[in-house]
Parts: C-alpha cells; structure tokens; sequence
C-alpha cells in the first residue's frame, strides 16, 4: 500500500519534471545554453585558425579586432533604450569607439589585402 | 522587426562571421572573407536598429556616423608602416566599447529594476565584471602598446623591484573589487567604476615593461583579450551574437599569439604574465664594431656578375626607404642575367607579421621567391651573396650565442653562412630591439651604407652599366 | 476551391502553432537557441574532420559512428519515465539498439586503432 | 542529480565529444580519441541515469546490459575484413534507436497532455518527423548495405526502370505524410508509423541500386544520417548534448564522403540522389583475356634478384589471404640484399578506407613504405618489379580508358607502367566490380595464380635459396 502510493507520487513528480524539462529552455538553463555556445564557438575559433601562413598574421588580426568590434551591438542597444543621461552618454560614446573599432578594421584589413592581390 | 527575425539574423550574422574568418586564413579567400565579416557586422547592426526598442535613433546615427567617419580616415591615411599601431588602436576602442557598454547596463533601467526586485541574477552581474575587467585591460594595454609602436618619447621601457608584485595586488585587486560588484548590487556603480580604473593601472603596467620586440605578440594577445571582452558583454546582454563573435576572436587571438611566440621563442606563460624580458643591450658597441668593412655599390654589383645565387633578406628598413620598387628592378636584371635571387623572410621581419610578403607583393614580385625561415637556412650554403636590406635584428647572431640578449633564442635567418653578406643601411645604429649586431663585424661581411632605395638603385645601375 | 481553403486553414494552424512554439518560451527563443547550437556544432565538425589521412578514414568513420550512437541518451529518457508500455516497449529496444551502436562501435574502433600502434 | 549538474555534466560530454572527434583526426592521438568519445558516452550516459526522473532502473540496466554484451561480442569476434559491414550495422542500429525513441515520445505521457491541452509546438512535432524519416532511411539504408558488403546471397544489385521516379515518389511521400503529422498531432502516432515504413523503403530502394564499389561512400553518407537523426531526436527532447553530438557526425560524415567521393571519382551529387552507376561488365571476358601468360614462383624469385625497385600493391585478396606476415618476410628478405621495397596504397585497395594500412601494420612493416597513390604513380617508372597481391579494381586500366565501365574516372596505381607486373590472384575471376580487367592480359604482366599467402610464400622460399 505505502509503497504503491510512493510509487504513485514519484511517477507524479517524474512527469511534472519532465514537463518541465521540455519547457525548460525558458526557465533554468539559458545560462548553460548561453555556455554550450561560448564553448562551441571558441572550439570552432582554435580549429579555424590553426594553420595559417605567417603572411596574413596581420590581415587576421585586423579583420579578427574588427569582428570582436561586434559589442557595436551590444552598444546600440545600450544606447537605443530609454535609460536616462548617464547610460545615454556612455552608450553614446561605446557606439562611437566600437564603430570605429568596426569600420576602420574592415577597411584597413581590406587595404592590407589589396596588396596581396594578383595583378596580372 | 519581430524578436524571432532579429534572431534569424543574429544566427545569419554568426554563420556569416565563420565563414568571413575562415576565410581570412588563405591567401586566395582572405578578401572575401574579410568583407563577409562586414557584411555580417552590417546585418547584426541593421537587425538591432530595427529593434522595436530603440528609441533614438537620430543620436545612433550620429555616433555610428563620428565612428565611421573617424575610422575609415585613420585606416585610409595611415602609413603601411603604422599599420601594427592602427590595429593596436581600434583593439583599443573595442575594449573601451565593452567597458562603456557594461556601465550603461549598470546605468540602465532594467537594472534598476531587477536590483530592487531583488531576483539574484550572480551570473549576469559576474558577466558585468568581467566585461569592464577584460575590456578596461585591453584599452589601456592597447593604448600603451601603440604609444610603444608609434614610438611616443613619454612612453619608456619601464620596469621597477616588485613590479610583478604591483602587477600581482592590481589583479586581485581589481578581481576583489569585482567580487564586491556581485554580492553588492545596490553600489554596482561605484564597485564598477572603482574597478575599471585598477584595471586600466594594471593594463599599463602590464604592457609597459615589454620590450618593443614582443610587441606584435602583445597585440594578439590584446585582441584576444577584446574578443573575450565581447563575449562577456554578451552574456551580460544575453545576446548569443556577442558570445559567437567574441569567442570566435578570443580563441584566434590565443592561437595566433601561440603561432607567434612559437616564432620569436617566447613561451606563452611569459607573454601572459607580462614577464617578458625588456631589450637593453649586453655588449658595448666598441666591443662589437671592431673591424667593420665597407663596400660600394659597384663592387656589390661585381660580385653580383659571379653570383649563381643571391638571396635578399630584407627587414624594417626596406619599409621605410620604401625599396621595394628598387629591389623588384634588381631582381629582374638579375634573373635575366641567370642569377637566381631568391627572398629570405623572417616571420617577425618589419614591423608586423607579413609586413615584408606585403611590401614585396606591392611591387610584384613573384610570390613563389618568397622563402620561409627555415627553407631559407636550409639552403644557406648555395648561397654566393646575401643581401641583407635594412634587416638587423633578424639576422642578428647574437640570438644564437649571447643567451643575456634580449632576442636569445629567437630563431634567425643565418646570413652569417652565406658566402659573402652585404649589409645595406644607414649607419651602425641599432634595429628594434635596441643591441648591436656583430654581424656587421664578420670576416665575411661588408657594410653598403646608405638608403635602402638609393642603395640598391646604384647596385642595379653598376650591374646594368657593366 | 475548397482545397484552396483547406490548404489556407491548414497553413494557418502551422503558422500559429510556430508562432506558439516560440512564444511559449518567453525571452530568448529556445528554438533559435537550440538552431545556434546546432549551426556552431556543423561548422566545427566541418573543421575538425577537413584534413584526416586515408589510414583514419575507417576507424574515424566507426568512431563517429558509435558517437552518434547518443541517441541513447534519448532512449534512457524514454524508457526511464513512466510512459505506458508502449513507450515502454519502444524505449527498451531502442535502448538494446543505441547501446549496441555505442559500445559495439567504441570497442571496435578502439580494436582497429590498436593494430596501428607502434610495436617497439 | 539537479538539472543543472546533468546539464554541466552534458557541456562536459559535448567538449569531451569534441576532443575526441579531433583526436580521431590524427594518428597520434585516434587512440586516446576514441577512449575520450568512450568516455563522453559513459558521463551522458551516467549523468542522465541520475536523473530523478528516471523511474525503472532495472529494465534500463537489462536493456544497456543486453545491448552492451552484443556490441561487444559483435565487436571483437568480427573478422577484420567484415569490419565495413560491421560499422554499417551498428549504423543501421543507430538510425533504428532515433526511429523508437521518436516514436516512444509519441507514445508518451507528456505528447498526450501537450497534445490535450492544445498548445502548438509545431516545432517540435516537425523535429520528431525528421527523426523518424532520416533514421528510417539510415536503418534500412544500413541493413542493405551491410547485407551487400556481407554478399548475402538474397541481395542483388536491382535497378528497374523509372526507379528514380520511384525513389522521389517515395521520398515526397513520407515528407508528406511527416507534413500530415505535424498538422494532425492527434493522429500522431498512426502516421507516425506509416511514415518510419515508407523511409525504409525508400531507403531500401536509395542503396539496393548502388553498386558495391561504392559502398564506403554510401557507408559514410549513412553514417552522416545517422548523426542527423540523432541530432534531430535531440531537437524533439529539448536536449544539447544529441544536437552537439549528432551534428558533429552529421558534419563529418558528409565531409568525409567527399573526401571519399574524391578518392574514387564519385560526384557528391550523385551519392545523394542515389544515382550511382551500378557494377556490370562492358566488355566479355573472352574479348579481354585473349593472351593472358602465367608464371612461376621460382621465375619470380630470379626476376626480384635482378630488381632495384620492387613496388607491392596489396588489394582485398591479401585481406582475404591473410598474406601480410608472409609480405612482411618477403619484404624484410629484399631489404637485406639491397632491393628497394615499396609500398602503393589505393584508398579504396580492401573493403574499408585504410584498409592495407590496417592490415600492413599488424604486419609490423615500416610505415614509411606505404606511399599513397600519387606518391607511386610518380615513381612507376623507377619501378622493375611491380608486385600486384590480390588487387583487383585498383589497379583496372579500364578506369582511365573506357568511359562506360562502372569504374570509369576513379583514379588507379598504374602499375602496367612498370618494367614489369606479377599479379597474385587464385584465377581470373573479376574483383568487387565485377569487371574484367585487361592489365592480366598486358605484354609486361605475368599472372602467378595461386592463394596470396601460399605464393608470396613460395617466392620467398625461392629467393632466399637462390
Ligand atoms: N614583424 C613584426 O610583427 C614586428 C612588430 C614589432 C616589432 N618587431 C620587431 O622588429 C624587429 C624587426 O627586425 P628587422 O631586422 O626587420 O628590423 P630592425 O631590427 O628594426 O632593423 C631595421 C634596420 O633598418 C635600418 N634602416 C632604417 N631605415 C632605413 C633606410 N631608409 N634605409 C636603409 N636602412 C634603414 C636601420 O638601421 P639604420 O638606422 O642604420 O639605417 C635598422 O637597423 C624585430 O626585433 C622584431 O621583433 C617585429
Ligand atoms: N576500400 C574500401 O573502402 C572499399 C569498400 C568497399 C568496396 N570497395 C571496392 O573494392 C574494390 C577494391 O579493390 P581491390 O583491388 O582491393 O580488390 P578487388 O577489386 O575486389 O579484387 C580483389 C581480388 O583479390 C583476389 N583474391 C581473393 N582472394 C584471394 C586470395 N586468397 N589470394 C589471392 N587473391 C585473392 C580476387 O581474385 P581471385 O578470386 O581470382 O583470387 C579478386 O580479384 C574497389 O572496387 C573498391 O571500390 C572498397
């Protein structure tokens, strides 16, 4: 008898959890899915890069420091809200640094490589 | 634009970053992948801006315009030869940007919000302090280490007894404050703000006691430091675009600053704790330059009549007399006389990694004449003369025998084998690293004094007249 | 006509039980999270596998293959909840299954990489 | 175990997947590769068994115990040259795992209350149909590629007219019913299961065509299935670890299909829409054998005393005959008296990539003298002795000259360029293609029939008396 009504109540929980778990992205674990994709990502940076001629070192690092100006999104956003002077000016100023971070990159990281370009 | 297409193109963003650095990585798909990582930065942007929440976007626009503007003038009008500070600069602005975007999130209303909710959020706060931690480290390292490269007369080597220890103090210091941030919310700012200024402390001092010879493999690392600074504003943001793209940079960054120490004999550890030996010179100049030889471009070009083979080695100085036309020229008369010229590049020649492939294939030299270090010593025995054009510490042998040198152990191009070496620069006076090179003093070795274009467009009119 | 609308009503429901899916979640959409994770792991395993010599060709491909034996996971999950004996039944087997490929493919793999050992 | 223990637990499983997937890569580390892989499966496995949710442990542990034995049994008891159709079957068993698990979720208790209480999750009901439908086709696919390779006598190359019309009818019909179950989720499982039926038809139909040449092709596209149904199983339960996991494998399947594709000459293209040309001969034996000369082991011997460059080219006859200890001796024996012994090794030589390596090492014979393909055919016409050991296809000059053969584009050893050829096989009977092969009837080739290992033998025998 008891044990039956043990039983009965861990099935409940069981199948609360496992509702649970399926709807759990929501809940408890973005900050484990926000890791997975950190990890993933830097996996993915190391194997990229392994083998690369020492003749785009430089080209790599500028195009690279240009992509890592990507807080430019985190920038917009910080700015875009209504958050009051204080945020506003240092949202301001990020937008400024990381779009040059962005753009002068970009085109010196384009220049740079011009010169490697065949001309025939 | 919904919530779901904004995210589909954070995700179009991310893939499109990928592929853009994966393409960075080979000669024939470097430009493409280049301008797929600003395609993809244009996509993140507009994605964001379309934004139901944004509320100003006239104050946007002009921020994105002063930085756009700013940053394409600096990147168009800059020198090839400043191109290692113009990087070391932007990787700057990058961790200012996380520093500033992390303190607006602690100025925000959202902030506010959840602070007096009191919902313990430890893990987007810790995010907080890495962001400015990381980000704040990176500006002002990033800053000195242009100063150093810009060669800025306030910036000096300086290293003092116990700097390991300040350096020590400064970390945990700026860590503890960080801690303080977590568990305090309510003085986030202070706690922030208080913190980002140890940081900055300590990104100087971390950077200034590095010799100018590390300097390349300091900005890497910086960079690194900028990619990860990103990704820690991302999980402050929640925002999965900032951690693909930062860790993307964080990870290269740590590789390709391994690559480069692997070429100048620096181990990693060192680099990291900033404990890399300054340059400072261990032999007198007297000592070294006893019995140098000169030489003229005629009887340069003389000796080039017997040559079978000739090997350019060329450095820093080529850079800046800008020679590279001049030595395009040589090399086709030479190549039309049967003399094979082939080109002996060091990983470190110059001033950034690949300067020399750069200037080369500015002037079209044929990309199959470029050869590594190692392939270059292998061969050093065929060769009848070496050029050496305004390369010096990277031909220095010191870096083989003097194990007090600032270069110990980096490894050389071993001119000093050849046949005959010709040294062509300006007077004796030191390359980079600052020590004297007794290269110059061999029994085989004579000195063409002079600028490097001047000189070897004398050598090529000798040859030509002869 | 009438299939048209059919069709349109059916198109409906699908779109508005995606809209659901994603809604359902609230904040981050576990859906594009779950697609983000998916789109790092196919890059990195492009990556990883671009240069392996033909020798590894066989024990990669039955190391992989006992690796996507993780299947058995799912199965544990399936068949450890109380889910009827249906379920119950399809659990079980797909658990045998799933285990067969894993260990069956690890300890093979483990046994084709053994003759390439360097006896000294 | 909390949810979030089992899912650090899981981040661990995935990086240590990741790991040993790189390790795979390389022969230094496959070893250690496959015990990380090993180990990644025992923490998922452990971590989700602590999970409170599980309720009957015993039948689990039944299950894993049952499933365990058989592999293992399977695993070590297979003959090496049954391996390919090994890995093919526990594929197969892999695709049938991700079918039930689909379907057990259908049948489940959460389905039912999602399904009751009306909520979409279109999302979710489309990922159980492509777990369902590619894992049926990896299933079946599976069984009659593993019946092919096992040359089971039931299974015949079948092809019929309009079967590739067939195969799309097939295809867009099991699409169509997965349409039907993510519309109807109160039918679920009834179409559910019509449509796992018709995948494995269609992918029964998808791989009964395929000649048995291409079968590792086919093997590593199924296995790239595989990974894609386990992924898409990971979609239905909301579950990282089989999304990172099952994507990894479904990468590299694909990736390592066209590597092989590559080696053999096969269009991608062609492997995916299963329009592989199947084998069957284009011209009749007794056209091609007309002037066929056979040869002596003691003939041989003399023919090697006189050689300086020996080349030995193993195919699926040296697997079959157990020969490479007696290759080993014969070896070992020129080595002494100054003949040079190499080896040429076609990727696709045996039944399984890797195949000659695999067996040669067991063998303990030097790895340097196993060359690839390209590597030999630049030195063929260095070699005086080329020694063909129960290779068949691969050494097949149709492959470059008749455009209709089954075999037509793939690349070959080029032995018939030698001095001179032996080929060791017991008659003249075709190989894995089932084409005849006109090198047996060249004016430098010499058959010597007989069993591989009795032969290589008694050459060895000869030799060393002489
Ligand atoms: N490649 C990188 O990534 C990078 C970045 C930063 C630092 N570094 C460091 O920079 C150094 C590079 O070595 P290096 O051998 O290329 O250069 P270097 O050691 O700096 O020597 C350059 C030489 O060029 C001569 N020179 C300058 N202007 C000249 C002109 N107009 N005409 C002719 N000669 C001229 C200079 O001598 P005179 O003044 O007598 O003419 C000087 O000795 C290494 O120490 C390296 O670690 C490298
Ligand atoms: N490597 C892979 O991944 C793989 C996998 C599956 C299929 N395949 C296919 O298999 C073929 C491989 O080519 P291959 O040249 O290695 O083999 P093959 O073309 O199959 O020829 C093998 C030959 O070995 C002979 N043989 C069999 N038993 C023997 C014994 N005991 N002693 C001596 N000879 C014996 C047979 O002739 P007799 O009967 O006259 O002795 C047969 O002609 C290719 O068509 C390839 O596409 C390759």
């Amino acid at each position: 008898m008891l044990f039956s009504t043990l039983a009965m109540q861990e099935v409940d929980g069981v199948v609360k959890a496992l509702a649970g778990a399926v709807q759990q992205s929501g809940g408890a674990a973005p900050l484990i899915l926000l890791l997975t994709v950190f990890a993933l990502a830097v996996f993915l940076g190391v194997e990229i890069i392994t083998k690369i001629p020492p003749t785009l070192h430089t080209p790599l690092m500028s195009g690279s420091n240009a992509i890592s100006g990507i807080t430019l999104v985190g920038a917009v956003l910080a700015t875009g809200a209504d958050n009051g002077t204080w945020a506003g000016i240092l949202g301001f100023s990020a937008v400024v640094f990381a779009t040059m971070n962005v753009v002068g990159g970009f085109v010196v990281t384009n220049r740079m490589l011009a010169m490697f370009k065949t001309k025939k | 634009m919904s919530p779901d297409l904004i995210d589909l193109s954070y995700l179009l963003a991310a893939s499109l970053f990928i592929i853009g650095l994966k393409g960075l990585t080979k000669p024939r798909t470097a430009v493409r992948g280049n301008l797929l990582g600003a395609l993809a930065m244009l996509i993140a942007v507009v994605a964001t801006m379309l934004d139901q929440n944004i509320v100003s976007v006239t104050g946007l626009l002009i921020a994105i315009g002063i930085g756009s503007i700013a940053g394409t003038i600096l990147a168009l009008k800059i020198e090839m030869t400043a191109m290692p500070q113009l990087v070391a600069l932007f990787n700057g602005l990058g961790g200012g940007a996380s520093v500033l975007v992390a303190g607006a999130f602690l100025a925000g209303r959202e902030f506010s919000e959840r602070v007096t909710s009191g919902a313990g959020f430890a893990d987007v706060l810790t995010a907080t302090a890495a962001s400015g931690l990381i980000g704040a480290v990176t500006l002002s390292g990033s800053l000195v280490a242009f100063a150093k490269l810009q060669e800025l007369k306030f910036v000096k080597d300086v290293s003092f007894p116990g700097q390991k220890l300040v350096n020590l103090l400064l970390t945990v210091g700026a860590i503890g404050l960080g801690w303080m941030l977590v568990t305090q919310p309510e003085h986030a700012q202070l706690w922030y703000w208080v913190m980002a200024g140890v940081a900055l402390g300590l990104g100087v001092l971390l950077v200034i006691s590095i010799g100018g010879a590390d300097m390349p493999v300091v900005i890497a690392l910086l960079n690194s430091y900028s990619g990860l600074a990103a990704s820690a504003t991302g999980f402050v943001l929640n925002n999965n675009l900032l951690i693909i793209a930062g860790a993307l940079v964080g990870a290269s960054g740590l590789v390709l600053t391994r690559i480069m120490c692997n070429a100048m004999n620096r181990s990693l550890g060192a680099v990291l704790f900033g404990t890399m030996k300054s340059g400072g010179s261990s032999l007198s100049d007297d000592e070294v330059y006893t019995s140098v030889k000169s030489t003229s471009a005629d009887e340069v070009a003389m000796m080039l009549e017997v040559s079978q083979t000739v090997l350019i080695v060329p450095g820093y100085g080529m850079a800046v007399a800008q020679a590279q036309h001049a030595v395009r020229d040589l090399t086709n008369l030479l190549l039309n006389r049967d003399v094979d010229v082939q080109f002996g590049i060091h990983p470190v020649a110059g001033r950034m990694p690949g300067h020399m492939n750069v200037l080369l294939a500015e002037a079209d030299i044929d990309y199959d004449r470029l050869k590594e270090m190692d392939e270059v010593n292998s061969m050093m025995d065929q060769v009848d003369v070496a050029i050496v054009l305004g390369a010096n510490d990277v031909v220095n042998p010191l870096a083989r025998t003097d194990p007090d040198s600032p270069i110990a152990g980096m490894p050389i191009i071993d001119v000093d084998k050849a046949r005959t070496v010709i040294v062509v620069k300006r007077s004796l006076s030191p390359g980079f690293a600052g020590i004297a090179n007794p290269l110059f003093a061999a029994d085989n070795a004579l000195m063409l004094f002079g600028d490097g274009k001047q000189a070897i467009s004398e050598i090529t009119k000798a040859f030509d007249d002869a």
